[in-house]
């Protein structure tokens, strides 16, 4: 069960959207079939609220719609609403909903249709103080949800924001759905057996741990193909590709880089890449005073061959960056290059800096050796943070830079970071919903506890841009911004910025017309079939 | 069984369970309180980005019921305990004491099958060496048990997972994958297999059964029985056999539990120690400390049914 | 006549058995007098045998006037003064007055030890002896005991049963004790070992002037080597007197039955009549003797031939008049209603 | 066919038995086979803590990754990030070494008091003791643990306080065992009827001259006990933490690359575990067997 | 005269010790006869090798290498059989100079081949009882079923209720009280007595031709003792069953005995009728019988208070037998005329008077020889 660190998303342009074409699946691929994928561990939870782990999002993500959608473009388009209108102020926002959505019908009970009440119910409980959600920050924004007619909805902010369409893709719950209707926790019932407006819905979760779910034949988008989606836990990542080979489970959605050439070789598999909006970093504790000097951070960017880890621990399957945006979204500066590698170079910075070589090898300067602590969370599947950590250790250890590895549980090492600030490096990636918001990331304001400036980084000429950006509405002009922004923060280093990894999904040839979303994973998986002949 | 044993047998079938239950609350003392005395909070694990020192966190610990003194703590649970509440798991949600029966049954499975195949192997050799002394066959027997029972489990695993896979041809794992799959029964007692062979009690319990049986052997009334021309098995049967049986299972059950924390972990079987697991990290305190009582429980039951036998089978045991 | 050493008064001694915790809380267990109020005195130099079946007591007796075990109530003064109550501390130094060999041949011979040292530890438990001294005392003991010195360095494992009761002895006799408290002394011993122990006692109570209490069950060594001689039965003395007495003329049916069974040569009237009637009852078997419910009235009863020839008098199971201890003469005390 | 020779020559005196004589011809080999583990051990130990390796045991080389034994002077062969395995081996006795002696610290001592509280003052004590002791078997260890870690830390010290106190019933039995037995050869009262002072028989006659063995052959189990719960924990995730090595984490790591066919860099470590718990439980049963006799009720 | 019911030749059974490297000659060339209905015997210290002499012949040795060679003839039911017939292939002895160096034994093949032998023969024809009749009883299993199962294993009567009547009829028979309740006590809160009672119940309900009571009034209170050996006595009369009594306990031995033979050290030092060899006034007689008997305390040493005639020294170890009579490092009654022999030439078991054996030089008959 990875968990995910993900920062807001900005948003494109506004644009007004036509109503979806809302007809039955009418397109000549059969029905049927089954398919198995693979999940690391099981999911707490299956309700799009309270769950927080990848493997419920795949599954949220097959049962509920939100009231738009994100396509493979990364264009928002109409899913629960039919279309919607923003008011000149950018404050409010008045959604049309679809009329033709059924809710999945519990056992012995009619299918109860989807209105505005459920729309105005999903925001109250993911607000409400004592549903415990990771949501709830993103939405702080929104100052009400209101119901203005059956199948509308009015949604104001408390300020006009970029980007808000995209956020109300949040995914929308009954309000017959959970048993209390103040507010979602754990143990209500829906939180595990939810009910939702999607392509599948659930069956069953077995005695040892499967989510079974089956298509939903009311499907406002018409019918999915496949019949069934099994996500079995497994223990063991090494197992999976095993699992696959042995054809007990049909996908793996991402596979681990070392299995990809098993994988590779099997002519009854496809291997797919599907760009991942994220990157992965070690970011700098500025408050320590070293790390304050934007020297000894470039030093030991320049002291650590990215590329040479990349291609041993990773197949070389991903871009080695050079700045904070995902290098797939329009924001990236593909002017700037990754600083080389060059432990000469790093060496030449800490001098200039002032540190010395110590009788131990390691950097000194006043008498006060360059020893960083390395804070990493522990995750027991990736065995590939493990590496790049302990080379990152090796390559700065050759710079004269000791560093402390600490391996810490999830939970601990999130307070050391986001709360105490009791780190000196740390090392994460960050997840982006969608494109290229940084604000929240080096805005001196985003210092603070559980904000996620964790570094501290203050900067005046960023935290500028970050607000010309924000308030720009001209794309062209906001590129132009985040180009220059991301120039800077690449000369200042208040990351070491790692890479973009491809992922890889791992699936049978006999299922179809896949697409995986790139950090939705399943919301195109209503189009996917399986050729009748290979339905066993 | 004639009324004569029954009788003492149910006296201490109910002094035994007295004790039983008064173990099984000082179990739970001990529980509550390293848990109590463990700094930090479980409840963080839930306010995922949020900090648990905001009022928003306060709230979080009503909704969740949670006291703000100890006592008042552990009373709750207690209570709740005793009304076979044993609390929700923090990470799903889920009540505790539904999802350990559902887990504790594959445990089970795996610790009972194991235990059964320590025997079947340990019994023989136990039996032989005991009855014919040292011989080259049994003490090259007992050698090999030794070096098996030293083996890491985990790694046993692995060669198994390995032989399975690439000798075999087959995917030797159970968990939603087997269930469906052709010889999913073999898969089942893989686990079972590793498990009754690497946990380390296979040499201890060969040692066990064979002092006691050897023992035994050299009393005085087995002595009578060959004096008098009866089988002498007959009259070794009880004491020697069934009684040191007995004890050892009931003693290595705590070890195979622990053993089927790993072996659950390499094979993907979805019992109470992949859980245990599972709740160490996230701290999810209610399944940890379901999961220690359970545990405790299955252990202290073991030891309970020993009890009995010992004393059906131990006339001088229910006098005492 | 020599004065009183030992001086034991109405003793008694009660074990608790509790077993486990739930007992304990259900407040379970019962009480079991394995002594029952026990009276007699030992002179200086005087060896007084106490005899009676397994189980009856009589070693519990010797290690409650040694305080190795705590009296339930009761007095013990030994040489003039009350040790009943004396601390651990305050009774060190009165240890080495008192000495105990127990019925175990290995008592006290720690087996890790060489004889050597499991004497030098008793020479220094109350002094601290030159080595010098050590070594002459060492010698002396062996000689005492009629012990090679080449046994020194041997561990006591290596040594036969003969040997084993030698230095204990030795060792007992290290801190030169006064009373020594014999149990068993030669019953774990082969006979014709035995005969030696008793020889080497009797000898060392000659030389070193000892005060023995003598429990044995073996009647002719205790006739052999005692003056006096006290009967036990369930925890009380039923008769105490003169060992000729004793073995000779017993006013006890329960001593007379004790003497039947070795007495084959010179068998007195009542042990032949007595004999007579326990053959004549054998299917009345004696069976277990109950500890937890002594019989109301006489103790012993349910097995006395008296009893059954008398037609069972009224007074024998009456519980107030369980029989005491009277004198019959010459200091001979029996607990009879018809001696 | 069973041969049996008298010793040729006249018999001498036996003045001691030798541990020879008592022992069965494998007891022998156990016990060579296990100092000779117990050697190994503490000599790699010492290396280690002095820092005596045949190669930087962090020193990587991302281009020999999991390369075989006798690879460009790797005795022993490299591990996932090309660091050398047989000085991460040696370095991964600090693992457990230190930790180990600290739950055997803990369970011999804790197990002796409360043996000789159970054994020589009896009564209350024993029933309370015997309570405790069913209290601590009752659960089972690595569950124990994991609730510990949960509660705590995952810090090797504080699960090798679990293991040492977990132990401590096993060789408080044995101790008031061993205590009963004594008393039953009216030994205690032997040493008390002397005058000697309650804390020499203690301390001397009971726990140096009989329980000695007894304490050394419990600590010798408890190491192996002590490795094993290491490596599983380490096994687990729940140990210790790269980048320091431990024969549990190394592998956990090396199993990565099992079902690939590339055995070594989980084997190597786990036949290490294999050879050293084996060894300790091997000289443990044989100096029981040597030292204790067969094991009586 | 018949031939004996048993015949025990030149029996020898050795125990190896491992810490010493060397055999223990428990039986040492042990011979004697039973003759039928006559109760023989055998005292001697421990060490003596009694108790050995009687497990060897009821071939419950199982130590190693145990009985390695002999004769043990049982004539009964018209029917005779050596015991050891044959065994002889399994066993190879080295001898150097008079002494055991070696023994190779095959011992399961020799177990096989007796345990067959003794089919049949063991609790049918010769039965046995034990000292410390609690612990020799199974401790699992009522009395009844103990005898139950010895009566239809040994007996015609196969049925569970014709047994379970001839149990209780021999309950009765060795003055049990309440024999039907007692039936089905277990042998724990039964007192030795009442053990060694059930214990010859059981030996004889399988009417054997051959009773060996091995130490039976051993571990019992004096009271007790006395009680068992009044028992054995009246079943002895009422059954007239062939015994082997083997005791170090003179006076039970002088009670019951018809016939008595003395052990020291693995051999047999002196047999007689019972009479002759422990009469107070015997004319020939062992040294060490002699010394025994004045060990204990008479009537008379008692009235005088006079020391007790110890003998010195220790009890012959078995593991070191010296060349020679093995009592002579204890023997009061050396003269210098047989010194040499006595300490060079182990004396032969020879007549002195009819049906009276002594193993001494000093008598004339062994001077013969």
């Amino acid at each position: 069960m990875k968990r995910i660190l993900t920062i807001t998303v900005a948003g494109v342009a506004m644009t007004l959207c036509f109503p979806a074409h809302a007809a039955p699946k009418g397109d000549g691929r059969p029905d049927g079939g089954i398919l198995n994928y693979s999940e690391y561990g099981r999911p707490a939870t299956l309700d799009p609220i309270t769950s927080n782990e990848t493997i419920s999002l795949r599954i949220t993500e097959l049962v509920f719609n939100g009231l738009v959608g994100i396509d493979e473009k990364q264009e928002i388009v109409p899913e629960l609403a039919e279309r919607w209108e923003a008011s000149k102020d950018g404050r409010v926002y008045t959604f049309f909903l679809r009329k033709d959505v059924k809710w999945h019908p519990r056992e012995g009970d009619a299918p109860r249709p989807f209105t505005a009440d459920d729309v105005v119910f999903t925001y109250n409980i993911m607000m409400h103080p004592k549903t415990i959600t990771p949501l709830k920050v993103r939405y702080e924004f929104i100052e009400k949800v209101e119901k203005t007619g059956d199948y509308t909805v009015a949604i104001t902010l408390k300020r006009p924001i970029l980007n808000a369409l995209a956020k109300f893709s949040f995914k929308i719950i009954p309000k017959h759905g959970p048993a209390n209707p103040q507010y979602l926790t754990r143990e209500d019932r829906f939180a595990h057996s939810p009910i939702g407006t999607g392509p599948y819905m659930l069956q069953t979760v077995t005695g040892d741990g499967e989510v079974v779910l089956v298509a939903n034949p009311d499907y406002f988008k018409g019918r999915a193909h496949i019949d069934k989606f099994i996500a079995r836990p497994f223990a063991d990542q090494n197992i999976m590709a095993q699992a696959l080979m042995f054809n007990a489970i049909d996908m793996i959605v991402l596979v681990n880089p070392r299995n990809l050439p098993e994988v590779q070789g099997d002519k009854r598999f496809v291997l797919q890449p599907y760009n991942a909006l994220s990157y992965s970093f070690f970011g700098y504790n500025v408050r320590n005073p070293l790390l304050a000097d934007r020297r000894v951070r470039r030093a030991i960017t320049a002291a650590v061959n990215r590329q040479e880890m990349l291609d041993s621990f990773f197949n070389g399957q991903g871009t080695v960056i050079s700045g904070p945006f995902a290098p797939g979204s329009w924001a990236y500066n593909l002017d700037v290059k990754p600083l080389p590698f060059g432990p000469e170079g790093a060496r030449a910075l800490l001098t200039e800096a002032g540190f010395r070589p110590g009788a131990d090898g390691i950097m000194e300067k006043g008498g006060k050796k360059l020893v960083l602590s390395l804070k990493v969370p522990i995750e027991k599947e990736s065995e590939a943070v493990k590496r790049v950590v302990l080379a990152f250790q090796n390559y700065l250890k050759n710079a004269g830079i000791a560093i402390t590895v600490e391996f810490k549980e999830w939970q601990a090492w999130k307070e050391d970071v986001f709360l105490e600030h009791n780190f000196d490096i740390m090392f994460a990636s960050w997840v982006f919903d969608d494109s290229a918001d940084i604000s929240s990331l080096f805005h001196s304001a985003e210092i603070g506890d559980w904000k996620n400036n964790f570094g501290g980084y203050s900067n005046p000429e960023v935290d500028g841009l970050i607000v010309e950006s924000k308030l720009t509405l001209d794309h062209e002009k906001r590129r132009t911004i985040n180009r220059k922004l991301h120039a800077i923060l690449a000369e200042e280093q208040p990351y070491t910025f790692l890479w973009t990894l491809t992922n890889y999904s791992a699936y049978h040839r006999k299922v179809r017309r896949v697409q995986i979303h790139p950090y939705k994973f399943f919301s195109f998986a209503d189009e996917w079939f399986i050729p009748a002949s290979e339905q066993k | 069984m004639k009324l004569a044993a029954i009788k003492p047998v149910s006296r201490v079938l109910a002094r035994e369970l007295g004790i039983t239950a008064l173990l099984l609350f000082g179990v739970s003392m001990v529980v509550f309180a390293i848990l109590y005395l463990a700094p930090g909070d479980p409840l963080n694990v839930l306010l995922e980005g949020q900090s648990p020192r905001s009022e928003l966190a306060l709230g979080m610990r009503e909704a969740l019921g949670v006291s703000q003194t100890w006592y008042g703590q552990y009373a709750a649970w207690f209570s709740k305990m005793l009304q076979g509440n044993f609390g929700n798991s923090i990470r799903t949600g889920l009540p505790v004491l539904p999802e350990l029966a559902r887990v504790g049954v594959y445990t089970l499975t795996l610790t009972l099958g194991s235990l059964a195949l320590t025997l079947l192997i340990a019994v023989p050799i136990a039996v032989h060496a005991a009855a014919h002394g040292e011989t080259a066959g049994n003490t090259a027997a007992t050698i090999a048990a030794y070096v098996l029972s030293a083996v890491p489990v985990f790694w046993f695993g692995y060669i198994m997972v390995y032989v399975f896979i690439h000798w075999f041809g087959m995917f030797p794992l159970i968990s939603g994958t087997a269930a469906r799959q052709e010889h999913a029964w073999l898969y089942f007692l893989v686990p079972i297999f590793v498990l009754g062979i690497a946990s380390g009690t296979l040499s201890e319990m060969i040692r066990h059964l064979r002092e006691e049986l050897s023992r035994v052997l050299a009393e005085d009334y087995i002595r009578t029985a060959r004096a008098k021309g009866a089988p002498v098995w007959r009259h070794a049967f009880k004491e020697g056999f069934l009684i040191p049986v007995t004890e050892i299972m009931s003693a290595k059950i705590p070890f195979l539990l622990g053993g089927a924390v790993i072996v659950e972990q390499v094979f993907n079987w979805p019992g109470m120690g992949r859980m245990a697991w599972q709740a160490a990290q996230d701290r999810d305190f209610p399944v940890i400390m379901g999961i220690a009582l359970v545990a405790a429980a299955f252990v202290r039951l073991g030891n309970l049914l020993q009890r009995v036998v010992f004393t059906a089978v131990n006339p001088r045991a229910s006098r005492e | 006549m020599s004065q009183t050493i030992l001086e034991v008064t109405d003793l008694r001694k009660d074990y608790s058995q509790r077993r486990g915790l739930f007992s304990m809380l259900t407040g379970q267990g019962r009480v079991i007098p394995a002594v029952d109020g026990v009276s007699f005195y030992i002179r200086e130099n005087e060896t007084v045998g106490l005899v009676g079946e397994s189980g009856c007591g009589k070693t519990t007796i010797g290690r409650t006037v040694l305080r190795l075990t705590d009296a339930s109530s009761g007095r013990i003064v030994f040489d003039g003064r009350d040790i009943t109550t004396l601390s651990r501390a305050e009774l060190r130094p009165l240890r080495r007055e008192m000495q105990m060999i127990f019925q175990d041949l290995d008592a006290g011979l720690n087996p890790g030890m060489r004889v050597r040292d499991i004497l030098r530890e008793a020479l220094t438990v109350h002094e601290r002896p030159s080595d010098a001294e050590i070594a002459g005392r060492i010698r002396e003991l062996l000689e005492q005991v009629s012990l090679k010195d080449s046994k020194l360095a041997n561990f006591p494992s290596e040594l036969s049963g003969g040997e084993k009761r030698r230095v204990g002895i030795a060792r007992v006799l290290a801190v030169r004790p006064r009373l020594i408290v014999a149990d068993e002394p030669t019953s774990a011993l082969d006979i014709s070992i035995q005969a030696q122990v008793v020889n080497l006692l009797r000898d060392l109570q000659k030389n070193l002037g000892l005060t023995y209490l003598f429990i044995s069950h073996d009647l002719p060594v205790v006739e052999l080597v005692s003056q006096k001689v006290a009967v036990m039965y369930l925890g009380r003395i039923v008769e105490m007197g003169l060992a000729e007495n004793i073995a000779h003329q017993p006013r006890h049916p329960y001593t007379g039955i004790l003497w039947s069974s070795f007495a084959d040569k010179e068998t007195t009237e009542v042990t032949r009549r007595v004999r007579n009637v326990t053959v004549e009852r054998e299917r009345r078997a004696w069976g277990v003797f109950d500890f937890e419910q002594p019989t109301s009235g006489c103790r012993f009863a349910p097995r006395c031939p008296l009893y059954k020839d008398r037609g069972h008098p009224a007074v024998c199971t009456d519980p107030a008049s369980e029989p005491q201890l009277r004198d019959v003469g010459h200091g001979h005390v029996v607990a009879c209603h018809f001696a | 066919m069973r041969r049996y020779v008298q010793t040729p020559g006249p018999i001498g005196e036996f003045s001691e038995l030798s541990l020879r004589q008592r022992a069965g011809p494998l007891d022998l080999v156990y016990v060579a086979y296990g100092l000779l583990v117990v050697a190994v051990v503490v000599a790699s130990y010492m290396f280690g803590a002095l820092g005596w390796l045949p190669h930087d045991p962090q020193a990587m080389n991302v281009g020999l990754i999991n390369a075989a034994p006798f690879t460009s002077g790797h005795l022993l062969g490299t591990d996932f990030l090309g660091r050398d395995l047989q000085a991460r081996l040696i370095l991964g006795i600090q693992a457990y070494f230190l930790p180990g002696l600290l739950a055997i610290t803990i369970s011999v001592v804790g197990g002796s008091v409360l043996g000789i509280l159970a054994g020589y003052r009896g009564g209350w004590f024993d029933t309370i003791i015997t309570y405790f002791d069913n209290l601590l078997d009752s659960f089972p260890r690595l569950v124990l643990i994991l609730l510990v870690i949960a509660a705590f830390k995952a810090d090797i010290y504080y699960v090798m306080v679990v293991v040492g106190i977990t132990g401590m019933p096993v060789i408080a039995n044995l101790i008031a065992g061993k205590i009963a037995f004594l008393r039953q050869k009216s030994f205690i009262e032997a040493a008390h009827a002397l005058g000697l002072p309650a804390h020499t028989v203690i301390l001397k006659h009971i726990l140096w001259l009989n329980c000695r063995a007894l304490l050394v052959i419990q600590a010798t189990l408890g190491m192996a006990e002590a490795i094993l719960v290491e490596t599983s924990l380490s096994y687990l995730g729940f140990g210790v933490q790269e980048p320091t090595p431990s024969w549990g984490n190394m592998v956990q790591a090396g199993a990565n690359y099992f079902l690939q066919g590339n055995f070594w860099p989980s084997t190597a470590p786990a036949l290490a575990i294999l050879a050293t718990i084996l060894g300790f439980q091997l000289l443990g049963d044989g100096l029981n067997n040597l030292l204790e006799g067969k094991r009586r009720k | 005269m018949d031939a004996p019911l048993l015949a025990i030749e030149n029996l020898r059974t050795y125990f190896y010790s491992r810490a010493k490297r060397a055999f223990i000659r428990s039986v040492d060339g042990v011979s004697l006869d039973v003759a039928r209905g006559e109760t023989l015997g055998i005292v001697g210290e421990s060490g003596s090798g009694k108790s050995v002499t009687a497990l060897s012949a009821a071939g419950l040795v199982t130590a190693g290498p145990g009985v390695i060679s002999g004769r043990i003839h049982l004539h009964s039911n018209g029917a005779q059989r050596d015991l050891l017939d044959g065994l002889e292939k399994y066993a190879r002895v080295t001898e150097q100079d008079g002494r055991v160096m070696a023994v190779e034994k095959d011992e399961r093949g020799w177990r096989k081949h007796s345990e067959a032998l003794m089919a049949g023969v063991r609790g049918k024809e010769i039965a046995m009882i034990f000292q410390n009749p609690r612990s020799a009883l199974n401790p699992y299993s009522t009395i009844g079923k103990q005898l139950v199962e010895t009566i239809r294993l040994h007996t015609s009567l196969k049925g569970e209720s014709e047994a379970r009547e001839r149990a209780v009829h021999w309950l009765e028979r060795v003055r049990i009280d309440s024999p039907r309740l007692r039936f089905d006590n277990f042998p724990y809160g039964m007192s030795g007595g009442m053990c060694q009672r059930a214990m010859i119940a059981m030996a004889l309900s399988a009417e054997p031709s051959l009773l060996i009571a091995d130490e039976p009034t051993t571990g019992l209170d004096a009271t007790i003792q006395s009680r068992i050996v009044d028992l054995l006595a009246q079943l002895k009369t009422e059954t007239g069953i062939t015994t082997l009594l083997i005791s170090h306990d003179i006076s039970v031995i002088q009670r019951l005995s018809d016939r008595i033979a003395v052990m020291y050290g693995g051999t047999v030092v002196e047999t007689g009728r019972a009479a002759e060899v422990l009469a107070p006034q015997a004319q020939a007689r062992h040294p060490y019988t002699a010394a025994l008997l004045a060990s204990i305390p008479s009537a008379e040493t008692i009235r005088r208070k006079s020391y007790l005639q110890a003998i010195e020294g220790e009890v012959l170890d078995t593991i070191e037998v010296p060349r020679g009579c093995r009592f002579y490092g204890r023997c009061n009654r050396v003269t210098e005329a047989i010194r040499e022999s006595c300490a060079g030439l182990e004396p032969p078991l020879e007549e002195v008077a009819p049906g009276h054996k002594v193993r001494c030089w000093l008598y004339p008959a062994a001077g013969k020889a």
